[in-house]
């Protein structure tokens, strides 16, 4: 399969190549999350009852997101696209202090170290991805104001041992609730726009 | 007396769209008791009452599509009350998204198949539960099979990811198998139940020759 | 003379996160002549110069993660420069995604069973090379196994999917085999070298009771 076969005349991946890529690695980044989440849950937080505090305390809460498949349906691919990439935005900060901080921990487990590095250069690249697909599919310029802002580094690094583990439980929690967030929308937008709601 | 206190037992969603939970209502020491299932959820201080106790049967609470949302905590308390008191239950906490348990896998077909050089190869194909929605890539199914020699005591279990067909290579000339699958949802969410058995013979003379 | 046009050769990424080029230097007519490689990627006019041409040994530039991107398509040349002038090879274009070249699969092990029936047959199981792996998800690997009587001249190979064992029935008692195995990843991508060859002796007393 010849990569571009008329020379560089509008030689450029195809939007199903850059939806397939994109999918493939939200997938990816939210296993990460999920295992870490796993991880970290039955290593620190057992019987700690965090999962009855971690409720509504995502940095990320304030951006309406579709929460079920009628919605997430009958959202414009464009404003779902760009909420995708406003979600991506508000975990770069987060995701550079989480693999700082789980650095820090006292013995911090490899397998929780390295997710956290992985998912922080993947989000990165997932986040370049989304910024080319919308650039494809949004005519005009891709809208940079859908972000919410994270101050949770300070709660990380609380003396106070339980409300340090807490806070990255919390961290974790919603890494993982919006990494699959991320993934099930991109799922439903590649049926939608690639394959006619026929996957 | 007042009742004991009830226990939720599960909650499961079969489609990713609705979901249901159950108890188990407490001993009633011979009065008559009735349930009331609450919830919250997350972000509101609002607690409703179950929407809907008839649909899946007793001591059930069915939450249709308008009561469903994902990424969502609930947190689910029964209460039970009877002419002395009443008594609740610990509180249940629920995200829709981990409770998914999809029906099993339908229209399986198993055909036998040559490849070019003579090797008995088995080709097996099979549909998502028609509840399920994987059109509209809102829900995305995972498949594992099994199978094992019919007088055989070990099942060999392949997970197949998206796919909904695989091909069976090293097969064993003159014997019969059987042959299951099921299917979860990607990420999150309980395996199904196996699909009903169903049995293939591989002919003997698919013998290889030399 | 100026130097005659250089060609790349290859280029290759081992893991779908970095990748290498190799090209063929132009000849020099016996005048110093260096190479510069170009690269740009679509829809961008910027030229830019390879990153690094040390780590991948002579005539090789090699991107690490920072300067590789899946997301685009890249256009790259080699230029030839001597004191008389210089060439520029044919534009290569390259998707980092389709240039995947795992290593070969490890832990190869050859275990010869007895099954229900007395009848013999060889279970083959390996691993996924280290790089692949530890990303598992991420790049998820097909195998295909290839074997012959040791002094026999053809090669049967037998494509198993994403499994890592396989179950051989079909073997002649008395008879040495040689076994190899190699992966790719599943949809885009180039086989792996095949891994080293293994041998496996099926006993005269394996004889199978028709």
């Amino acid at each position: 399969l010849p990569i571009c076969p008329n020379g560089s005349v509008n030689c450029q991946l195809s939007l199903e190549e850059l939806f397939d890529r994109a999918v493939k690695l939200s997938h990816y980044i939210h296993f990460l999350s999920s295992e870490m989440f796993n991880e970290f849950d039955e290593r620190y937080a057992q019987g700690r009852g965090f999962i009855a505090k971690a409720v509504n305390s995502c940095h990320t809460a304030s951006l309406t997101t579709p929460e079920d498949k009628e919605q997430t349906q009958q959202i414009h691919h464009e404003d779902l696209l760009n909420l995708i990439l406003g979600v991506l935005r508000s975990w770069n900060d987060p995701l550079v202090h989480l693999a700082s901080e789980v650095q820090r921990m006292k013995e911090a487990p490899e397998t929780i170290l390295w997710k956290a590095v992985e998912i922080e250069e993947q989000n990165k690249r997932l986040l370049e991805g989304m910024e080319k697909i919308v650039g494809r599919v949004q005519s005009g310029v891709v809208e940079n104001d859908i972000y919410t802002p994270w101050d949770g580094l300070p709660s990380l690094q609380l003396d106070d041992e339980d409300s340090r583990l807490f806070a990255f439980y919390n961290l974790l929690h919603c890494l993982r609730r919006d990494s699959h967030k991320i993934d099930n929308y991109l799922k439903v937008l590649k049926c939608r726009l690639i394959h006619d709601n026929n996957c | 007396l007042p009742p004991e206190k009830p226990t939720i037992i599960k909650c499961r969603s079969p489609e990713k769209e609705t979901f249901t939970c159950w108890w188990k209502p407490a001993s009633d020491g011979g009065l008559s008791t009735n349930h009331t299932l609450l919830y919250s959820k997350e972000g509101e201080e609002k607690v409703h009452e179950c929407p809907d106790y008839k649909t899946a049967g007793p001591n059930s609470c069915y939450f249709d599509k308008k009561h469903t949302s994902f990424w969502t905590i609930y947190n689910i308390t029964v209460r039970a009350t009877n002419e002395m008191g009443s008594n609740v239950s610990d509180p249940h906490y629920v995200d829709v998204t981990y409770i998914v348990q999809p029906d099993p896998p339908v229209n399986i077909t198993l055909e036998l198949k040559k490849s070019i050089k003579r090797k008995p190869y088995l080709v097996l194909t099979w549909s998502p539960p028609p509840l399920a929605d994987v059109r509209s890539g809102w829900l995305t199914l995972e498949y594992e099979l099994r199978l094992k020699p019919e007088e055989g005591e070990e099942w060999e279990t392949i997970f197949v990811g998206q796919q909904t067909q695989y091909k069976m290579f090293s097969l064993n000339p003159g014997k019969r198998y059987i042959v299951q699958i099921h299917c979860k949802p990607d990420h999150h969410g309980l395996w199904s139940e196996w699909s009903p058995e169903m049995y293939i013979e591989i002919p003997t003379d698919f013998r290889v020759k030399d």
